[in-house]
This record gives C-alpha cells, structure tokens and sequence, in this order.
C-alpha cells in the first residue's frame, strides 16, 4: 500500500507543472558571477593511495583577476587544475563556476563549453595537424558532431584565426604541422588555442618554461592585458615571471592553501619562510 | 630475427633427431604374479583353457565360469593376463601363453607361472580377443576371487563391484567372508550388500524397514537406485515405501551437496588452468605492456618440450614431467627473450604494434611446429600418478591430475610473487614498470630487465604448457585455445596486477562452471564473454586497479 | 585572407577532381582506375568470346569482387586505425553480421525451392524440425528491409559497444581485446545451432537476387560492378568526411584526445560515431561479399580474420585511405598465387609480413613511395613539401 | 601520377596472369584434388590428397585412362569455407579437370555444392557425413547415418544390452542430424525420453569435467549406459582422458564413436581409450590381402612406416576406382555420361566383400564395429553381415521421411518427395 502511495507521490512530483525535468532543463546558462567570484573551490579532498594530493583545499577566485599558484613539487597545484577540468574526480569537496555551474557533476568537454580552456604542463597540441588546424579546431563553435562534419570557416573566425596567429608570432608558420614547431612555438600555439577558444577563466600550466628571456617578457605582457576580459591562474615556478605578472599570489603545501595575498606579502609570510627555509623565496 | 629463427629451428631439429631414432617402447608394466601350478595344469582346467581359445567371443563368457568355478584363485592370473590383453595362445599345440611388450620387443611367459618362454614369431601365436562384455565379466570374477584377498581395499572394491549384481551365490559368499572380516571399511561396505540383499529378499517389513535403516547414509549409487526402486514399488508396504523415500530424500541431501563441492572443485580446476596460462601474460603484459600474442605459443612449446623429452626418456615416462618443467622454462623463457631482443625493443610504447608483431611471431611459430613435428597432435603420455582419482566417496572423487595442475598453478604463483617480492630482479622489473625513465636513471639496466621480464612470462607460460599436455591435445593450435581467454583473465582481474590474475582467473573458472549445467558450454562462454566486455566498461581498469599517478 | 579562404574551400568537390600533391589528389585518378577497371573486366567479361586472349573469365571477375569487398573492409578498419587510433580487432564481426543479413536475404529468395520443398523455412530449420520462422527472420525476404538491415545490426551494435567503451574510456589496448572477445563471442554464439543461423555451416546454396540468377553471369557482373561502385562511393565519402573539420577532429582525438576534451569536443561522441561509420562500411562490404562467394559461415567471425584485416592496412599504410585499399588487394593477390604454390609457406609469408612490417614499414608501402617521391622531388621545390602538410599528417600515424 | 601508373599496372598484372591460364593442351585427364593442406583441417585432408595422388600413380603405371595420363591438379581451399566455392570455381573453369576428389567438412562440401552443380563438375565426397542430401553431381562414399550410427546403436542395444543412451556432440550439423536421427531411432525402439540425454559443445571443447560427471551420474542410474559420441576431432583426447581419470571405464559405460580413426588415435596416448569403440566401414586392422597390400603401397608412397590407414581413405580408394571403371565404361570423361555408368559400378572392399554405387550416389557397404587397443589399432567385435544401403534421406526424420534420391530414368532427381510425387531444390 505505502509503495503505491510512495508511486503516487513520485508521479506527482514528476509531473510538477512549475518545474522543468532535470534532463530538459537547458544546461547552458550564462556564468552568475553577480558576487564577482567566478571560481569557488571548497572543502577539497583527493588522496591517491594514501598520499593526500589535496588537503582541504579553499580557493576563490575574483572575476576577471590574475592569479599565481605557487608551490614545491606534489603541492598540488596541478591536481587541482585536473580537478577543476574535470580530468580527475576528487573524493570531497565543491567546485563552483560562478554561482550556478557544478563543475564536479561535469565532464571535460562540458567544462571546457562552459569557458574554461587549460594548457598544459608539458605542451599538448595536435602534432599531426597544422599551426592553423590546431587554431580552427580550438575555434568557439559547436562541437557536436554533425556541426564539425559541416563545419565552414565563417569569414570572422578567419580573421580571428589570422589575428591570433599574429598575437603568438607563428603567422610565418601557419602552414606547418604542429610537430615540427620548437618547444617554445609549441608553447605559443597552445596558449594560441587557448585565445581563439575565448574562454572566461585559462588555466595556465607552466607557461614560460623552455621560453627565452623576450619570449617570457611577451608571454607576461599577454597574460597581464588578458585579465580583466577573462581570469586566469597560472601556475609557475619561475618566480621571476610570478612577480612581474602577479596582483595576488596563492601557495600551496602538501594539498592546501598556504598563504595568499600580493608577493610581498607572501614572501614575508611567516609559514612560507618556514617552508621555504633556504630556497629562493 | 632471422639468424634467431634459424638457430632455433636447428636447435629444434638437434633435439628432434636422437628422439626420432630412439623407438618408443612402453614400459613393462603388466607383471605376471605367479600362480599355483598345480591346480592351473589339471587336465580338467587344461581342456576348458583349450576350449578357450576355439570359442568366439561372445561364447567365451561359460567356458570362464566354467574355469572360475574350478580353478578359484588359481585363475587370478589368467584373468588378469586376459584382461590386459595380453593373453595369447601358441596356434600349434593351442597352449595359452602371456605375451607382454618390453624393452627389447615382447616378452612370453607361462601365463600362470611367469616362467619365461623362448620367442615366437608373430605367425605362431593368436591373441585371444577380449570385448567389453568379457572385461566386464572377468573383472566381476576377479572381484569374487579378491573376496579373499590380503590386501583391504581390494577386498573393499571387489564388494562394491558386486553391488550391482546380488545374487544368492555372492551373498553367500559374501556372507562367509564377513565373519572372518577384520577391516572396518569391507566389514561396512559387506553389511551394506548384506542389507541391500535382505531389503530385497526379506519377507518382513521389520526386516525391511531394519534393512532401509542400514542403507540410509550410503551414498553408494546401487542403493541409491535401490531405494527408489523400493519406494515406489508396490510390493512393499506403504511404510516401507515411505522410510525408503525418507532415506533416499536424506541420501539425495548429501549427494547434492558434494554435488555442489564437486562443481566447486571443477570450478577451480577450470581456474587454475586459467591462471597457468594468464599469468605469464599478466608479466608481460601487466607489468611491461607488451601485448604477446605469441603467448599461446609459447604454451604450445612447453606442450611440445614435454612431448621431446618423453619421446627421448621412452622409460621414464613417470619422471619425464619434472624433467619437462625446467626444460620448458628454458625454452619457452630462450624464445621469449630472442624475441624481445630481436622484436619487441624496437616497438617500445607501442603496445598496438607490438600485438601485430607477435600475432607475426605466432603465425611463424605455430607453422614452424607444423613443419617440424607434422600438423598431427603429439602423444603425450600421463604418469601413473597422474591418471585417476581419490575417491572420497562414492559421489566425490576428485581427479588426480586436476588436483596436481591446482597445487601447482598454486605453486607457480606463489613463487612468481616471490621472485617480483624478493629478488633483485623483481625489484628491477617493478621499477621498471613503474618508471622506466626513472629506473634508467638510477642504474637499472632497462634493456636487460625488459628481455628477463619477457624470459620470465614466456618461460611461466612454458611451464603452463607442460601442464596443459596432461588436460589437452598437444597440437600447433594448442596455443590458440587459451590466448583469447588469457587476455581475459588478465583485464578482468587488472593489468600489472598478480593477485587480480588469481582472483580473475579463479572467479572466471568458478562462474563458468556453475553457468555450465544452466546454460551449456557453449553459452556458459559466451555469457561469461559478454560479463566480461560489461565489466570492462564499468571498470576499465579491471578487478584491481593500478592506482595513482603511475596508472595515467 | 583570400589565401586562408581558399585553403578552405579546398574541400569542395570540384576540388576532389583536381587536387595535385595533397592525399586528395589521389582521389579522382583512383576512382577513375577502379572504374575503368570495372568497365574493361566486365565488358571482356561479357561482350568477349571465351576464345578470345582479352576474355576474362567469371571466375576472374568474381576473385575481383572478393578483393573489392575486402578493400571496402580494409577501408572501414583504416577509418577507425588509421585515423582514429582505435585498433578494431573486431571489424571482421561487422562484416559477418552485413554478410548475415544478405544472407539470410538470400535464404529466405530460395523460397520452396530447397531440398525439403518447405515453403518458409529454410533447409536447415526443416531438418532441426523448427515449426516456424523465428522472429528475427521474418520480413527479410524484402529486400529493402535485409539492406535496412545490413546497416542497422552492425550499426546499433557498434554504437551499443562504442558507447559503452568509449563512454567509459576503455582504449587503447584494451579495446582492442575488447572487440576481440565481441567478435569470439560471436562466433561462438553463431556456432550454435540454437541461434537459428544454419550453425557451422551458414547460410549457403543461394539462388537468386531480386529475381537475377545468381549463376548467370550478368548478374555476377552486375555484382561485381556494384561492389566496385560501392567501394568507389564509400572511398569519396571517407575522403570528404576525414577532410572535414571533423577528420582534423578525429585525428585530433587520435593524437591527443585528452587536448581534444579540454577544447570542448566530446570525443566519445566523435569515436561512436566515427565507429559506427566505421562498421557500417564492413558490413556493406560483408552484403556485397556474400552473394559473391555464395556462402556465409560463423568462420567469418573468428578473431584471428579480423587481425588479418589490420594487417592488410597495416602493409598499405595505414592513415591513407588508398594504402588500406592498395594493402587489401596486394595481400589478398599475393595470397591466392601464394597458397597456390606453397601452401606451407603462406603462414610462414604472412607471420614474416607481420613482424617486417611493424618494424620497417609503420607507414606501409605508401609510406615507402611517399618518401620515395619526396625523394626524387627533393631538388625541385622545396616549397612543395610545406604546402602539403596534410598528406604528412594524413599518414602520420602514432597509436 | 606514380602511384596510378602502380595501380593500373598491378591491375594488368593480375588481370593476365590470371586470363594465360585459361588455355592448356588438353591431352591428360585431369584429376582435381580439393582438401585443406593448410589451416584447421589440414590434419585430416592432407592424408586424404596423398591417398590421391597415391591411386593417380598408380592408375598411370597401369596405363592411365583411355590412353591418356592422368594429371592430378591440387588446390589448397586452406581450411576456408568460401575458399572451396572459390577454388572449385578455379578448378572446373581454369584447369578444367575432369573430376574432383575432395571435401571433409560438411561445410565445405555446402560451399561447394552449388559451384559443382552450376558448372556441372563431378566430385567425390570421402567422409562420413549426416546425410539429407543428394546432387547429381556428387558421389558420397564415406558413410551415411544409417551406415554408421544406427548400426552401431544396434550394436550396443543387443550386444551389449545398452538401455541408457548419452548422445554426445560438437555443436555442428553432423552431429545433430545425427542424434536427430538417433533419437527418433531410439524413441521407435522403445526407449523413454528420460533414458537419453543429449549434449552438444563447442569446437575444441577441453574442459570435458562437468559433462563427464554429468555422464558419470546420468550412468548410475542403475541401468546399463553407453555413450554415442559425435565429438569431433581435437576435443576427443581431453574428452577420454577426463573419462579415465573420472574412473569411467569402458565396462561401465562404452563409448562409441563416429569421428575416431587410426589417424586421431595416432596422436593419442590410448591407454585411456582402450576398450571404447568406433563405428567405420573401414578398420586397417582387417586381415584381408587387398588391405595388406593397400596398407603396404601407402607407407611405401608416403615413406613412412609408421603412418596409418582410416576410412576415408578407403572411401577415397573406393570412389577413384570406380570413376575409373565408370571412364572406362562410359569411354569419355564427360560429366554426364561419367555420372550415368557410375550408377550400379562394384568396387571391392579393403575389407573384404563388394562396395556397390546405388542409384542415390551413395555406397553399399558393410559396416564394422571396433574396439581401441592400446596400440592404436582397432579390435573389429561386430560387423553387419553383408553390407548396407547408403541412405541419403533418413527415414528417422519427419522432414525426409517421404524423401528419396534416385538418379536414374524417370525419376532422376536428389529429393524426390514419394508422397507428393515431386522434385524440389535442383540447381540444373
């Protein structure tokens, strides 16, 4: 009897005329970010065999801001960009694009519709494809299967295309497969990539390693004029690089949020000293 | 590779040729005891001995009641004789002979003596010809001669023989023999004829329901058949219809209980066959990624290194197997290391293309067996202590050489986990696995530790072969048979994972047999097929997941 | 601009005719040979006398239609492998299954004309003492609904394996075991007599197609040329499909799918899809295969057909479409002179074939006169090779 | 451009060779030779195209064949069944052989079939084989059902007083027709439904446990059990062995087969086996002169005095002699005429007696009964007396009851329906 009742129950609140079915409800709202923060990180948990990558983990990230991640080796700063991106599961915790969008319940392509692009560690790109391969496949389009069958190049993503190829320097190299480009044209095309894609938040992994001196100071001048428009975090070893981009810095140790505020700041905090004992901080 | 392939072809055939030329004799086995001479030359025995050898077949079957009733034990060897087939007669004088097979061509004994006799040529003697139905009979009349026997549990079979077939001058003689029966086991299985006897033939249904008290708990199949028939038969009271059915429903408990462990039994057996071939596989595929489809061959010339050394040691077939075991390593373990070198270094992390190469390798191993050894499949005798099983009771026995492939599946793994425990090169090989680059740096020499590594899963899947040749045919496609459900085995209990390939293979080897009876054979595979690629999906990783960074 | 506009409109079909250096302009003189071919095989075939030394025999251009409709598989295999990365091990199922379906077509043409003169049934279904047609064989007997059918099982059941695997991210090595044990698994189930599919022996003794004779030689013509059309079409779409931004897509995937899932693109999405695709070619290979070789049998789905058929793309050049079709027809040759003159020695060819190819050849033997070409073109332009950066990419192949 | 000129140039390359085969002086009879010499079942067929070509030899020592030497054309079809079709094409198109000795598998024989009849070939099928069938263009002389299983059913249930009957199988079309045929033979004879249990398995089934037990129980019911078993080839061995270790002799419960020969017993240690029986029309331990000589000719041809004799050879031995008598009778090789003389040729046995071809293209012959020694050799227990009539259509089967096969005026049809009084399935 109570089953049937309980059935009942159910049936009614399927057909609740003032609510939409879950798998109707359209997935792509526009990002609230009407409190400013774009990217809540709480609570985060994530342990592979006993080690514990994160630790806890509570980040907040304003919109439009320049963010450093800083950290030793294992601090999990780039855990939590899988996190983020929906590489990795983690076992507790919420991440949050703007107000209304769970990245946890995501998988990586939805992620990345929603507008967050990502580079890597070590540079990914298509190596069989060509520098303008890569770019028009990274373009801000639909990615169904059936649009990229009949898929055309509209005039505007061209010039977008052609723009972007100028802003990373490899217009020369446009024709040539990605394979071939050196490691630090490799660097530029993937941050490229990450340009035409337009997204809200980049994730930047690493981004002047294998760069020269000019090329760094280039990749800091870009990465600077893009927050504001979009939000970035980088994550970067090279503090040198760190200081001349950085508004506000975050550390990470063993798994969770060390200290943050501007560099100075940070460099004069009492735990980072403490773990940072005789390096270079 | 060439040079490779040509050096084994010849090291092949340099083993092949001694063993060509060594003929193949059976062992001596069939020993003639010796026998009481002077009831065996009795004119009245030598005439029905004549009669003997001028009946047809089916009309042999008096003259030998005829002899067992006058000869008695005296006769034990002639049966005997004439069980193995070994019985001849000389066509001259129609004098029965034994004729056995020796080192050195046949051996001619007096059949009741043993004495041995000068040669015949092949046109002087006539084998006398046994059937089905004279096997039968002479091993019922051996079973009434071992009434007497010295030795228990032949005294105990030769009862259990007669179950089947009670007449009144075996329970007489049954009977005789009970009262100077010390053992407990005959005293038992004799009371247990006596009491099928009197539930038949008693008039009384005391004497009934006493008798069906007796048989309840036997689990000797001719009582179970004998209750039922009671139970159901109107010629016994309703009661005793009914005790009879309680019996039998008590009996039929038990039965299906052992029934279930019997099942559990196949199960694993199914199992650790399973295990042997996977878990060579599980360390080259597990542990170096390397995806061997010429691992059902190396089986297949373990098989076949069995089958050499057997063909080489035609005497010692009982020993040839520990001989096999370290032989088949070696070669098994030689070819897989010629071919990583000669192969499989140069497709490093490419695991896809290493699967084309070695299903190449395969191909060529498999025609080179074929053209060395003829595509027919090879004779591979088992040991005596091999063949049959331990009877535990009447409805559970186990076979013999399953429970020795189980130990030794065992075996196998515990040492292989040892060896990747404990030795310096199961450190090597784990480092390896984990962080090739890393392990390089350190001073591990990855290039050797690859071509062990390799050794070593080739060589285990040798050993496979060796036990394989005691289950199955020994062919070129030996290898073939198991490669798929290998695999299998491998992914569904997780890659780089030893363990997983135990639980996996045992799991596997279990769900098939209990699907079996439901389902059959053949959509008992295929059902566990689809569980598998089902399982796959749900964990891709399989049972025991490689965890952490090391498994992206 | 107009430059970058115009290497997008490189795609459109006028340009399939003209394209010069890029894998595109193998296209058009590839299709006119294969048409030519079948034009001259059929017309010596049918308009020459026996006598004639031209004539080319029945049995000739049966043997050329089995080796199309084995280069259409081939196709199908490159499109997945070669493209996508995704070594099949099991297309060799997709084509048993569109064989199947034409074949249980052609059972159900021969009518009441079988050995037991049942008007329904098939021979083997009298003489296993079945009543009635299962249900799974009723409406075959159409022929639109049997073609219908030859893309429809091996489609779904591509697209049930492919989402489950793909959905789960099994790859690689795995789900090259994976479609092994699909297609072990059916050939076990095929096996059955149960399944009411004629068991080990099949289907067998067909007597027409859509009321043409299948002994008579126009229709053996007729099929022949239609396979070569088939092949032909299936080629063009292929083509334009892997020149779509969805082939830079799937080669993306193959080369980085992860990147490709941090871009936006749902990859499991494109591999089903592509997979299907990729089945659906097979089976129509297996339809057409069928009816030329007059029997189908559960042997069709043993695994071990199915890694041949790698092989075949493998010795071509995988990633290249024409390397598939140029692999499956030179094995394929070479296997008929060879097993004809040793027969031993066929085995020992093709395990030889295996191994030499996957450490010398990875690009197979168009690989070999792509970079004989480079070769002698070296001296000329250098400019050439920047400009065709897809024919490098198209044949680069890391799985 | 390159790579056109390669195409077009292969294509001309196949094209030719394959059109200069085409025309070849026709001064030999040709002899095709259809059997596996590689893949599965080459085991079996190589043996059968070296008997052959052993009788080809022979035939022309003794002057060949309306004056003209015979040529044997082998094939290798490798184990692969639409190969056969595809080689049998070749065989009758391109060599233009005169006759065809060929076909182990019933499967290959189908695959063929509608070739040879559309090309009007003639071929000699040796094996064993389920019968419900019967072409114009086909002679079988290997077996039918009712020349092997139902006597040597007959064999277990009088001699052997066997009421239990386990029917054993490979899951493939002989085996189920067969125990089809079996069984309604059976149920006809009184036996119950619960008395007979039928199991099928798959090809190159090893793991034999759980149907042996099953067996093993099914037998101790109190009642005699024999085993008749279809099993094919490579799951034999595992199969007896599991019954030895199970301690399931052949006093208890026989088992007779239908698929094993001197050949499969060669690669099996018999100890376990010796006992169990096998149906054949054939055994090569017959003492006869003809066999003696047969055997000696053999191992002399294949240099190997070790190798063995079985009955498709015989049946192969006894299908070549009479095309020959057939040839010379008819005075030409034409198909037709071939086919015609063939009706009602004799042909003695190896072993003994006289083989008669019937109007249904199958062999009278006796059939024998024989028990496995340990050497590997057959002990005959019990052979028919005289021999018996191939029958293409079983009685036993409701679909062919009312089937028989007669190629002679004015019937001359393969299935020719006594009740309906028609002919259907021809492919002429």
């Amino acid at each position: 009897m109570s089953a049937l009742e309980n059935l009942t129950a159910e049936g009614k609140e399927l057909l609740r005329r003032d609510q939409v079915w879950p798998f109707l409800m359209p997935k792509q709202q526009a990002v609230d970010v009407s409190h400013q923060v774009i990217l809540y990180v709480e609570g985060l948990n994530l342990s592979f065999d006993g080690f514990k990558a994160l630790n806890d983990l509570n980040l907040y990230i304003n919109d439009g801001e320049l963010r450093c991640l800083i950290g030793a080796n294992g601090a999990g700063k780039t855990t939590l960009m899988d996190v983020i991106t929906g590489k990795t599961q983690c076992d507790s915790g919420t991440v949050y694009f703007g107000q209304n969008h769970n990245l946890l319940e995501r998988s990586e392509p939805e992620i990345a519709e929603l507008g967050i692009g990502r580079k890597f560690q070590k540079p990914t790109v298509f190596e069989a494809h060509t520098v303008f391969d890569n770019l028009e496949l990274s373009l801000k389009t639909n990615k169904g299967v059936m649009p990229t069958l009949l898929a055309r190049l509209t005039p505007t993503q061209l010039d977008r295309i052609d723009q972007v190829l100028e802003i990373i320097g490899l217009k020369e190299q446009r024709f040539m497969l990605a394979g071939a480009l050196s490691h630090g044209q490799k660097q530029w095309l993937e941050i490229g990539m990450l340009l035409v894609s337009e997204p809200r938040l980049l994730l930047i992994d690493e981004p002047v390693a294998g760069m020269t001196a000019q090329e760094t100071e280039r990749t800091a001048e870009l990465l600077t004029s893009l927050a504001g428009e979009h939000t970035v975090i980088v994550v970067e070893h090279d503090m040198e690089f760190v200081r001349s981009i950085a508004r506000t810095v975050t550390v990470l140790h063993q798994g969770s949020v060390l200290a943050e505020g501007t560099m100075d700041q940070v460099q004069n905090n009492k735990d980072v000293i403490e773990v940072y004992l005789g390096e270079e901080a | 590779m060439k040079r490779y392939l040509a050096l084994c072809c010849c090291l092949l055939s340099l083993w092949l040729n001694p063993a060509l030329n060594s003929v193949y004799a059976e062992t001596d086995t069939g020993k003639t005891s010796t026998g009481e001479t002077t009831t065996a030359s009795s004119p009245h025995i030598q005439q029905l001995l004549t009669e003997l050898t001028q009946k047809s077949l089916n009309k042999a079957v008096p003259v030998l009641e005829k002899l067992e009733q006058s000869g008695g034990e005296a006769m034990l060897p002639l049966f005997r004789t004439m069980l193995d087939g070994n019985l001849y007669f000389i066509k001259a004088n129609r004098q029965v002979i034994s004729v056995t097979k020796a080192e050195s061509g046949k051996a001619f004994a007096n059949v009741f003596t043993g004495e041995p006799l000068p040669e015949f040529t092949k046109k002087q003697i006539k084998k006398i010809r046994v059937n089905n139905r004279l096997r039968g009979y002479l091993r019922d009349a051996i079973a009434r001669i071992q009434l007497s026997s010295s030795d228990p549990a032949a005294r105990e079979k030769a009862v259990r023989n007669l179950l089947s077939d009670l007449d009144p001058s075996t329970i007489e003689a049954i009977q005789s023999a009970r009262v100077n029966e010390s053992n407990t086991a005959v005293q038992e299985m004799m009371d247990l004829a006596l009491a099928m006897h009197k539930l038949t033939n008693a008039a009384l249904a005391v004497d009934q329901l006493e008798a069906i008290e007796a048989l309840s708990g036997s689990l000797e199949s001719e009582v179970r058949n004998l209750l039922a028939r009671v139970s159901e038969s109107e010629n016994y009271e309703p009661a005793v219809n009914k005790a009879a059915a309680s019996a039998l429903v008590k009996i039929q408990d038990k039965v299906e209980f052992y029934a279930f462990i019997d099942q559990l039994f196949f199960g694993l057996s199914l199992g650790s066959v399973l295990l042997l071939a996977a878990i060579g596989l599980a360390i080259t595929f597990g542990v170096m990624g390397v995806i061997n489809m010429a691992h059902g061959e190396m089986i297949m010339l373990g098989a076949y290194t069995t089958y050499v050394v057997q063909l080489m040691l035609p005497n010692h077939i009982e020993y040839s197997l520990w001989l096999a075991i370290p032989l088949a390593f070696i070669v098994s373990g030689l070819m897989g290391v010629l071919i990583e070198r000669g192969v499989i270094r140069f497709l490093h992390g490419r695991p896809l293309e290493t699967l084309l190469a070695t299903f190449g390798i395969s191909l060529i191993l498999q025609q080179l067996v074929r053209t060395i050894f003829s595509p027919l499949n090879r004779q591979v005798a088992s040991p005596e202590w091999m063949s049959g099983s331990i009877e535990i009771n009447p409805v559970l026995s186990l076979t013999l050489n399953r429970l020795y492939i189980l130990a030794f599946a065992l075996l196998v793994f515990f040492l292989l986990q040892l060896i990747l425990k404990k030795t310096s090169l199961g450190l090597n090989v784990r480092a390896v696995s984990q962080n090739r680059n890393m392990a390089r740096a350190m001073g591990v020499r990855s290039d050797w530790v690859d071509a062990m590594t390799f050794g070593l899963g080739s060589g285990i899947a040798g050993i496979a072969g060796v036990a394989l040749s005691q289950l199955t045919n020994v062919g070129p496609n030996l290898g073939q048979a198991y490669i798929i459900d290998s695999f299998m085995v491998v992914v569904f209990g997780g890659v780089g994972n030893l363990l997983g390939t135990l639980v996996a293979a045992f799991s596997l080897g279990i769900a098939n047999k209990f699907l079996e009876p439901v389902t059959g054979a053949v959509l008992a595979s295929i059902l566990v097929l689809v569980f598998i690629i089902l399982f796959i999906q749900k964990r891709p990783k399989g049972l025991f997941p490689q965890k952490g960074r090391a498994a992206e | 601009m107009s430059q970058s506009l115009s290497s997008i409109a490189r795609f459109s079909a006028s340009d399939l005719f003209k394209g010069k250096g890029q894998p595109g302009g193998r296209v058009a003189p590839f299709v006119a040979i294969l048409l030519a071919v079948t034009v001259l095989a059929s017309a010596a075939n049918l308009l020459l006398p026996e006598s004639s030394p031209f004539y080319v025999s029945t049995y000739t251009i049966t043997l050329l239609g089995k080796y199309l409709s084995y280069a259409m598989l081939a196709l199908a295999v490159d499109v997945i492998w070669g493209y996508c990365g995704i070594l099949s091990l099991g297309h060799g199922a997709f084509f048993a299954l569109g064989g199947y379906a034409m074949g249980m077509y052609l059972m159900r043409q021969i009518g009441d004309r079988g050995v037991y003169g049942h008007p329904e049934l098939p021979d083997f279904m009298v003489f296993l003492d079945w009543s009635e047609l299962p249900w799974y064989w009723l409406g075959m007997d159409q022929f639109w609904f049997a073609m219908l059918m030859v893309l429809a099982v091996p489609g779904l059941l591509a697209y049930i394996f492919g989402w489950l695997a793909f959905r789960s991210r099994v790859t690689g090595v795995y789900l090259s075991i994976m479609t092994q044990a699909l297609t072990y698994a059916l050939l076990l189930a095929f096996f059955r007599n149960e399944m009411g599919f004629g068991g080990n022996n099949g289907l067998t003794d067909f007597k027409d197609i859509l009321g043409f004779d299948l002994q008579s030689d126009t229709t053996r013509v007729a099929l022949f040329a239609i396979t070569a059309l088939m092949l032909a079409l299936t080629f063009i779409t292929s083509h334009w499909i892997m020149q779509s931004r969805l082939g830079k897509v799937v080669v993306a995937i193959r080369d980085g799918e992860a990147r490709a899932r941090f871009l936006g693109y749902r990859t499991d999405n494109f591999k089903v899809w592509l997979f299907v695709y990729s089945a659906m070619i097979a089976a129509i290979a297996g339809a057409l295969y069928v009816p030329q070789v007059g029997i189908i049998n559960p042997g069709e789905f043993s695994p071990i057909n199915s890694i041949e058929i790698v092989i075949w793309v493998a010795v071509g050049g995988r990633g290249t479409l024409i390397g598939a079709i140029v692999g499956a027809l030179l094995v394929n040759y070479a296997k008929t002179r060879f097993t004809a003159i040793m027969p031993d020695g066929w085995l020992f060819a093709l395990g030889a074939l295996f191994v030499l190819v996957t450490l010398f050849l990875p690009k197979g033997l168009v690989g070999v006169y792509d970079q004989l070409k480079a070769h002698f073109a070296q001296p000329q332009s250098k400019s050439d090779e920047s400009s065709t950066p897809h024919q490098e990419s198209a044949k680069e192949a890391s799985v | 451009m390159k790579i056109k000129k390669l195409v077009s140039g292969m294509a001309l390359a196949m094209g030719a060779s394959m059109v200069s085969y085409g025309a070849l002086a026709a001064d030999t009879i040709k002899v095709g030779v259809l059997h596996s010499l590689s893949g599965t079942m080459a085991i079996s067929e190589t043996t059968l195209k070296d008997t052959v070509l052993m009788m080809v030899e022979e035939q022309n020592k003794k002057g060949g064949l309306l004056g003209k030497q015979l040529e044997a054309v082998v094939v290798d079809p490798a184990s692969n069944w639409p190969l056969f079709a595809e080689k049998a094409r070749e065989l009758l198109t391109k060599d233009k052989v005169d006759v065809i000795f060929g076909g182990w598998t019933s499967v290959s024989r189908k695959s063929v079939l509608p070739v040879i009849e559309e090309l009007n070939g003639l071929m000699f099928y040796p094996v064993q084989y389920e019968g419900e069938e019967s072409s114009k263009n086909v002679f079988y002389t290997g077996a039918a059902p009712n020349q092997q299983a139902i006597p040597a059913v007959d064999y277990l249930m009088n001699e052997l007083g066997v009421e239990r009957w386990v029917l054993a199988g490979t899951d493939y079309v002989y085996p189920r027709t067969t125990n089809k045929i079996l069984e309604a033979y059976l149920k006809a004879k009184g036996v119950a439904d619960s008395d007979i249990m039928i199991n099928y398995t798959p090809f190159g089934h090893s793991d034999w446990q759980s149907i042996v037990s099953d067996v093993k129980k099914f037998g101790s019911k109190g009642k005699k059990t024999a085993v008749v078993s279809t099993i094919n080839g490579d799951a034999n061995v595992p199969f007896y062995k599991e019954l030895g270790n199970q301690g399931i002799s052949s006093e208890d419960i026989p088992v007779v087969a239908f698929s094993v020969g001197e050949e499969e017993l060669s690669g099996i240690d018999t100890k376990p086996l010796v006992g169990h029986l096998a149906a054949w029309n054939y055994f090569q331990s017959v003492d006869s002169e003809a066999n003696e000589a047969f055997i000696t000719n053999w191992k002399a041809f294949i240099g190997n005095p070790k190798r063995v004799t079985n009955d498709p050879m015989e049946a192969t031995y006894i299908g070549f002699n009479m095309w020959t008598q057939a040839v010379k009778k008819a005075g030409t090789t034409d198909v037709d005429a071939v086919e015609q003389a063939m009706i009602g040729q004799k042909s003695p046995n190896l072993t003994g007696g006289v083989a008669v071809m019937n109007k249904n293209h199958h062999l009278s012959k006796p059939v024998l009964i024989g028990e496995i020694q340990d050497d590997g050799q057959f002990e005959v227990v019990w052979e028919t007396e005289g021999v018996v009539a191939g029958d293409a259509w079983s009685d036993f089967l409701p679909g062919s009851k009312d089937l028989i096969s007669d190629w002679t005026s004015p019937i001359k049809c393969g299935n020719y329906n006594t009740v309906t009084r028609t002919c259907s399935g021809q492919n002429f």
